[in-house]
């Protein structure tokens, strides 16, 4: 099996090889058919729409941000160049990079008017917005040549006044391939992870530190530059700008490419054009049936690969990844220092005073001051719907307080979650929050967002910095996840491992975020013993190295023995508080659990 | 200001209303802004144009023809739109799914029609000349089938135990389920009788405004407009963002010139996404 | 003849066994409990039953039919009612119109369902006060009461309960339980109830299950689990 | 005993107009051109890029069709040199991409001898540098802004807007209108149409109370028209446009007494079925629009032929309310191939350059042409020449509508666009276009 994956492997990358450099001799094989120019052509628009449709698969398909103002920003793209080289007579050169400067520009403008505004919504801002653009466009007189567009762009020149088709081609194509490393070295990156981190789930991003805002932000300007590169590319393979180029129902191919190919996988919307194109071609002569033959072939596709062909493959027993077995002396080779620094024992790292949280008349929290301390396992436990995981909602900050307050290390806490995450107080959810589609070590990786200590550049270009920071974070995953025993199953999507294996991963991205106070929301559900124990050690290490450690729990078994510190919730309060020993012996907390023994009269 | 200027406003508003309310009914149970809807707008004027126009058939008799095709397409549309989006899982699936739809029924329509504008006889010949301002009957006779149609669903959705459980499906689908309501025929009912709305409204329309087979599209976006103005999913906004659009286009258009008029809606909408994130009367939609 | 039949049920959710050859049974007129820690496959079990899940092998069984493979919405019809956790009424939809869905399978005998509807506000006079007021304005307990006489609406042979007590003033708890005992005294009505509050539930019901990661770890009459150490273990951990 | 009609009305019209008629006696009006050369080759492929689908794609299915009648008569009187004529249709919707990368397919492909399309000027203009670097002739009936003097292989067969509204305001200013204005939609038409009117209007004694510009969203013009009535308009350009309907519509609501006007997209029946009694008195420029013409026998017989024929095989068009037909082909389409038959039959040859030059130099007659107008493509390589351009009134009777032909009547020192045009009088000698200082001016041939 693993073998066989190899060999599979190993054939996609000598075909990929081959792919590409089947495609740089294009040129000279297109001179041996009876129309070179035509062929030439149709591979360099398919070559622009590949990078558009990249650019949309960073926008919609990484990011989860509805666009339809990408064949807008294309149109834009084309504009810059065209109103620069013609009007003002610029090099090529820099008017190309004018376009990917308007792209970013106008996309950063657009989200960050729109910020509010949530998925349909967003995407019928985007819709508005590119109808704005091409009436702006075609009103725009002689600075854009109005309805006419702009004609006699040309593309630029290295030693002549300008390339001839063929060297343009092999230099979109070299664009295609930048790219496409582009994209692959955002997604492989910090940035990349967080952002479908934010994706999958806004809660536990914000969670892991992660400000949505701001991503937001920076993806789209990021997608909107490759637009407007793959806009000005086009104009100068065409010849021409117009403010047709915005229409949406030209930039159909792109969502038809995006999703045929697979959204959010990295070759998918390269493989998803070539096939669109492909099928345009073919059914070129259809003249009148051209559309009907198009949506219904598009249909079907959908049925027949509702996950677009990389998508499929990625599903399928060949194109999933692997379990990676590393022998024991490999596992315990691993370096990791996981001490809480700047704590000293027994310090108050967290308290609340009164905290209280009334939703309308019901009182959720009712007043609970509680202290939580470094190198110490506090465990709370109650019935369900006593209040414990709203109590923990509010010392996070995900709940405004009615009343009370908390503070951190000493200061009032801050009121955005991600910034209480920054000081160092991480949340591991009830309900799994991973991030399915990712990879384990990917997981683990996010989790390490408060120390990537470089920029998005710095992810697009894999400078030396980016590559020294992401060997250490890489290192550091792995040693965390042999922690946990999950190194094996490193290169696997989240998705696919056990439910014990999930529970403990998400531990492991946890602390990965370096806590001082590390909150579990139940953890222990559903593990195998084997698995609790590993959960155990794991926690005990972490209290040892001066961590706070809380743990909201419902296998008291597991509890008991490990707090060293329980709070019992009942109703919103406090009702009891001790060692384990003694909370099991109150009354109180029995009566809490199981209900009372003396029901019977008042149920006649 | 000119009274013509506020009942073109208003008339033109309603068509918007109707394509929107449709829409809604679309969307309440299923979460989908369908861009595929515009076409049963052209079906209804291409309807009215070939059984009222050309075959001279009495307006009763189209309109049972109208209900029972309108009724196959909406059938033939769910499948279209719900099977790939139920396959595939991505929550942009339904853009590809109803687009393609959309493209698919155009094709259809511009088969035999390529030539033709859809307009026939209207109903009724006379026009109102209220202070001035002339109105065609049947213009006014959008307008109170869009009212009616809006207090009809609105009515249904509240009233009827079929448009409560559209509603339920739309809160909770597996809750709906375990009360024994039929989900997947609710979705079912909401396509067809969505698409026979939008069809009467296009049978209604199209010999006071025109409808070629290729204008599906552009009446999808302008219901969108309306929609999403009002707020997704609800009645009250489909019918407010539709009359809104409408009357903004025509005072604009009057006074500024005409291009404005397109631009100020275009602008209406990104302005009151930003200010309202949810349009008028939405409520927080939730991503599939 | 209602027979409720589950045989070596086992579901997978989420990559975890949530049920696994889980085999429990509940004759005609029974109130049986439904015990145990959470995450111990309680919810699912109950899920199966009404279709919202599929399990992966196994078998169910309702009034001799077997219903493994039936779409949802129609066990209804045979009589299946379900009360899910977290009450999940229709907060946008008034009382009147939560209980009319409740008797959606009913829909085209006017007559039964106004007749059943006077006999829900009979037994909980609290909601014909408040039939015209939007379901998401009531109270924790009246909710209750709402989806519990919404799941009646149809008429159901056995009845369902997911944890009804969650989040509930003690009060509130007990005279919910009261109208559960009432209603399996007097119309006889099947009930299984999923619980958290072990001890309360025991002395409802006739017979009770504990399930422990989705299969039955102790199963016997609930006069004798009452006073059986292990229940309380299984909630809250062995003495140390 | 048609055939016979057809040639004698035929000799009678060519006696009327014997002076245009020139060398071609071969070819016999309402017959395929004449071919008595052989290529050698058995098909002979022409290209059509035009809009199949979308919103556009009345204009394409009506351009194939009109091709296809012609080259199916061309083919059963034996082809252009033996050779049969192949059509090769391609989409271009209304995405440039998709019409450039056709462009560019016919202009690369050898076997493609001659291209029709992209129809739509900006388009046309992308692609046809395309055709200039592969020497691909081309025709286009779909392109009107443009001036062709600057393509070498580029040739138009349509009316151009300028020669249709000098022959309009004309008729304007015979009639006695002082004032007039523009109800059009946004588009590179209006722009130019508008540019046209505020530079000419003065040459004919006219006063233009400019553009009130219309939009798709709207199913009413009364505003529009009530603001022109306001400004004292005696006459109103209407758009080419479908919804240019509604401003007959306007005119019937406001009772509007004035001249409407407009140019050969008038021939859609939209406006009969939306303007209805309203649209009596119309006025329309087009190069031979014959068909509401009721006797047939004054007919150009070219055009009888190509338009019976286009009905036959593909029929017509019909206004359920107004009962007003239109064929569903585009006659002046078909020029296009007839003049490349023509041509290459001359050239015996289909090289592209040869045709070209045997192309530029023809002068069919009009009682020849599919199109019912004459082509004389000239150094201009426009197919018609000012005096092509015909312009008939509407009207309507218990039979339902025809219209008449009205004759324009041209002004000495009006502007003209392109030296060498001519433009026809009824009154007089026609005008040539010449060159006055930095302007151009239509003067009597003698000056």
């Amino acid at each position: 099996m693993i073998s066989s994956y190899k060999t599979l492997n190993r054939v996609l990358v000598a075909g990929t090889a081959i792919a590409i450099a089947l495609l740089y001799l294009f040129p000279l094989f297109a001179r041996t058919t009876n129309n070179p120019s035509y062929y030439l052509q149709i591979v360099s628009v398919a070559l622009c729409s590949a990078i558009l449709t990249i650019s949309l698969n960073i926008c919609m398909g990484y990011g989860g941000l509805m666009s339809l103002m990408h064949t807008g920003l294309q149109m834009m793209g084309g504009y810059a160049v065209a109103i620069l080289t013609l009007n003002h007579h610029w090099n090529g050169w820099l008017a190309l990079v004018m376009a990917i400067v308007v792209g970013a520009v106008f996309a950063v403008l657009v989200i960050l008017l729109s910020l509010r505004a949530t998925y349909l919504y967003f995407g019928m801002i985007t819709l508005a917005v590119n109808l704005i653009a091409m009436e702006a466009i075609r009103q725009g007189g002689s600075f854009t040549g109005g309805y006419n567009g702009l004609i006699g762009v040309m593309a630029p020149g290295i030693t002549t006044t300008m390339m001839t088709p063929q060297a343009f081609y092999v230099f979109l194509l070299t664009i295609l391939i930048g790219v496409y490393v582009i994209q692959r070295n955002l997604v492989f990156s910090g940035f990349g992870r967080n952002t479908m981190a934010l994706r999958e789930s806004p809660e536990t991003a914000t969670a892991l530190g992660i400000s949505p805002n701001v991503h937001r932000v920076k993806i789209f300007a990021v997608s909107g530059a490759l637009a407007g590169l793959a806009g000005g590319l086009l104009s100068m393979q065409l010849g021409y700008a117009m403010s047709e180029i915005g229409d949406l129902g030209s930039g159909l191919i792109f969502f038809v490419g995006l999703f045929l190919g697979g959204i959010s996988t990295l070759a998918g919307p390269i493989i998803g054009v070539a096939v669109v194109a492909t099928i345009a071609f073919l059914i070129r002569g259809t003249a009148q049936y051209n559309t009907l033959v198009l949506g219904g072939l598009l249909l079907l596709c959908m049925v027949v690969l509702p996950r677009g062909v990389v998508g499929m493959y990625r599903y399928s027993r060949f194109g999933s990844p692997h379990v990676r077995e590393f022998d024991q002396a490999e596992i315990d080779s691993f370096q990791l220092d996981i001490s809480v620094k700047d704590v000293v024992k027994n310090q108050i790292l967290l308290e609340s005073h009164d905290l209280a949280k009334h939703f309308g008349g019901i009182h959720a929290v009712d007043g609970v001051s509680i202290v939580f301390r470094s190198g110490e396992v506090h465990g709370i436990i109650g019935p369900n719907g006593s209040g414990k995981s709203t109590l923990i909602s509010c010392l996070t900050g995900y709940y405004p307080l009615t009343a009370g307050s908390v503070e951190i290390l000493g200061n009032p806490a801050p009121k955005k979650p991600f910034l209480i995450s920054r000081l160092g107080v991480t949340r591991v959810f009830q309900i799994p929050h991973l991030f399915e589609r990712e990879s384990v070590l990917d997981n683990v990786l996010t989790g390490m967002y408060r120390r990537d200590r470089y920029s998005i550049f710095d992810a697009i270009f894999r400078t030396p910095r980016y590559r020294k920071a992401n060997a250490r974070s890489t290192e550091e995953a792995r040693a965390l996840l042999a922690l946990a025993g999950l190194l094996n199953q490193q290169d696997l999507t989240a998705g696919s491992i056990s439910h014990g294996q999930k529970r403990l991963l998400e531990v492991v991205r946890a602390v990965a975020t370096q806590p001082k106070i590390l909150i579990l929301d139940e953890p222990a559900t559903g593990l195998r013993q084997d698995e609790l124990d590993v959960l155990k050690g794991l926690i005990s290490r972490l209290a040892k190295e001066g961590m706070s450690v809380v743990l909201i729990e419902h296998n008291v078994d597991f509890l008991m023995n490990l707090a060293d510190i329980v709070t019992v919730i009942e109703s919103g309060k406090v009702i009891a508080e001790g060692t384990p020993m003694e909370v099991q012996k109150n009354e109180k907390v029995l009566d809490a659990y199981l209900g009372r023994t003396d029901f019977s009269k008042e149920l006649a | 200001m000119d009274l013509q200027i506020w009942v073109e406003g208003l008339y033109i508003g309603s068509v918007y209303a109707l394509i929107a309310l449709s829409m809604t009914v679309v969307y309440q149970p299923t979460r989908i802004m369908n861009f595929a809807q515009g076409e049963g707008f052209v079906l209804g004027a291409a309807i009215g144009y070939q059984t009222i126009g050309v075959w001279h058939w009495p307006v009763w008799q189209a309109g049972a023809a109208l209900i029972l095709l309108a009724m196959a397409m909406g059938y033939v549309m769910e499948r279209m739109v719900m099977l790939p989006v139920q396959l595939s899982g991505n929550r942009f699936a339904w853009i590809i799914a109803t687009l393609a739809a959309a493209l698919i029924f155009q094709s259809l329509f511009n088969l035999p029609y390529a030539n033709v504008t859809f307009g026939y006889f209207e109903f009724f010949k006379t026009r109102a000349n209220i202070f001035g301002a002339h109105i065609a009957m049947q213009k006014i006779l959008v307008f109170t089938f869009m009212v009616f149609a809006a207090v009809f669903y609105d009515q249904l959705l509240k009233r009827t135990l079929w448009g409560r459980s559209i509603r339920a499906v739309a809160h909770n689908n597996d809750t709906s389920i375990i009360l024994g309501i039929p989900t997947k025929l609710v979705i079912k009912v909401a396509f067809i009788s969505g698409t026979v709305l939008i069809a009467c409204a296009g049978f209604l329309a199209a010999p006071v405004i025109i409808v070629a087979p290729a204008s599906g599209l552009f009446f999808t976006i302008q219901g969108f407009t309306a929609a999403i103005i009002g707020g997704v999913g609800s009645p009250k906004g489909a019918v407010a963002g539709g009359l809104m659009i409408g009357i903004l286009d025509s005072v604009v258009r009057s006074s500024l010139g005409g291009t404005w008029g397109v631009f100020s809606t275009v602008m209406a909408l990104a302005l009151i996404l930003v200010v309202r994130p949810n349009g008028f009367f939405g409520k927080r939609v939730v991503g599939r | 003849m209602s027979n409720l039949e589950l045989k070596n049920l086992t579901i997978t959710y989420g990559g975890a066994k949530a049920l696994n050859g889980l085999s429990i049974e509940v004759k005609e007129g029974e109130f049986v409990a439904l015990l145990g820690a959470n995450g111990a496959g309680k919810t699912t079990s109950l899920r199966a039953i009404s279709g919202l899940l599929k399990p992966t092998t196994g078998s169910i069984r309702f009034g001799g039919e077997d219903i493994t493979k039936l779409s949802g919405y129609k066990r209804v019809a045979l009589g299946i009612g379900h009360v899910p956790e977290g009450r999940q009424i229709f907060p946008d939809h008034t009382v009147d119109e939560n209980l009319q869905l409740g008797s959606f399978i009913k829909r085209k005998s006017y007559k039964e369902v106004s007749q059943t509807l006077e006999e829900m506000f009979g037994l909980f006079p609290k909601l014909r006060e408040r039939r015209k007021q939007m379901a998401g304005t009531l109270s924790g307990g009246e909710a209750q009461m709402l989806a519990i006489a919404r799941s009646l609406m149809s008429r159901p042979r056995i009845l369902m309960l997911d944890e009804p007590s969650l989040g509930l003033a003690p009060q509130m708890v007990l005279e919910m339980f009261r109208y559960l005992k009432k209603l399996h005294a007097e119309q006889g009505l099947t009930i299984l109830l999923v619980e958290q509050q072990a001890r309360l539930a025991l002395q409802l019901a006739s017979r009770a299950y504990i399930l422990e990661r989705g299969q039955v770890k102790i199963a016997g009459l609930a006069e004798d689990l009452i006073i059986d150490k292990r229940v309380a273990e299984a909630y809250l951990g062995t003495s140390h | 005993m048609i055939r016979r009609k057809i040639i004698i009305t035929a000799l009678t019209i060519s006696a009327m107009i014997a002076s245009t008629v020139s060398a071609t006696a071969v070819d016999r009006p309402g017959l395929v051109p004449h071919s008595v050369w052989k290529s050698g080759q058995a098909v002979i492929k022409v290209g059509l890029i035009a809009p199949m689908t979308g919103v556009f794609a009345t204009l394409g299915v009506n351009q194939r069709n009109s091709l296809q009648v012609l080259a199916d008569s061309i083919n059963a009187a034996g082809g252009i040199g033996g050779a049969k004529i192949q059509i090769v249709v391609r989409d271009g919707g209304l995405d440039p991409v998709a019409s450039t990368n056709a462009a560019k397919e016919f202009a690369g492909d050898s076997s493609i001898a001659f291209v029709m399309g992209p129809s739509i000027s900006s388009f046309y203009a992308g692609a046809a540098a395309y055709y200039e670097a592969n020497k691909k002739l081309n025709c286009q009936a779909g392109v009107a802004a443009l001036d062709f003097t600057d393509y070498k292989y580029g040739f138009r067969s349509q009316d151009f807007f300028k020669d249709d509204y000098a022959q309009e305001l004309s008729i304007l200013q015979r009639k006695g209108v002082k004032k007039f204005g523009m109800i059009y939609e946004a588009g590179s038409t209006g722009i130019a149409a508008d540019a046209f009117f505020k530079d000419s209007a003065p040459d004919y004694g006219l006063t233009y109370l400019g553009w009130q510009v219309i939009t798709s969203t709207q199913t009413t013009h009364d505003a529009e028209l009530q603001k022109l009535i306001n400004l004292g308009a005696q006459a109103v350009d209407i758009s080419n446009n479908a919804y240019g309907a509604y401003t007959t519509q306007a005119a019937a609501d406001l009772n509007f007494k004035g001249i409407l006007f407009g140019g050969s997209g008038s021939q859609n029946i939209a406006f009969q079925e939306t303007g209805g009694d309203h649209f009596v008195g119309t006025l329309m420029a087009a190069p031979n629009y014959q068909f509401p013409i009721r006797d047939k026998s004054t007919w150009m017989p070219g055009y009888k032929a190509h338009i019976d024929a286009v009905v036959k095989q593909y029929g017509v068009t019909t206004g359920p309310k107004s009962g007003s037909t239109s064929p569903n082909g585009t006659a002046i389409e078909a020029d296009c191939l007839y003049a490349f038959a023509v041509a290459s039959n001359k050239a015996r040859s289909f090289d592209s350059t040869k045709v070209r030059d045997q192309m530029a130099s023809l002068d069919i007659p009009a009682i020849n042409t599919p199109s019912g107008v004459r082509i004389h493509p000239g150094t201009n390589h426009n197919f018609y020449s000012a005096d092509g351009i015909s312009v008939y009134q509407w009207f309507k009777d218990a039979n339902g509508w025809y219209t008449v032909q009205v004759n324009g009547l041209a002004v000495l020192n009006a502007k003209c666009t392109i030296v060498g045009w001519l433009m026809h009088r009824s009154n007089g000698a026609p005008l040539i276009c010449t060159k006055v200082g930095t302007n151009l001016y239509y003067k009597a041939q003698s000056a």
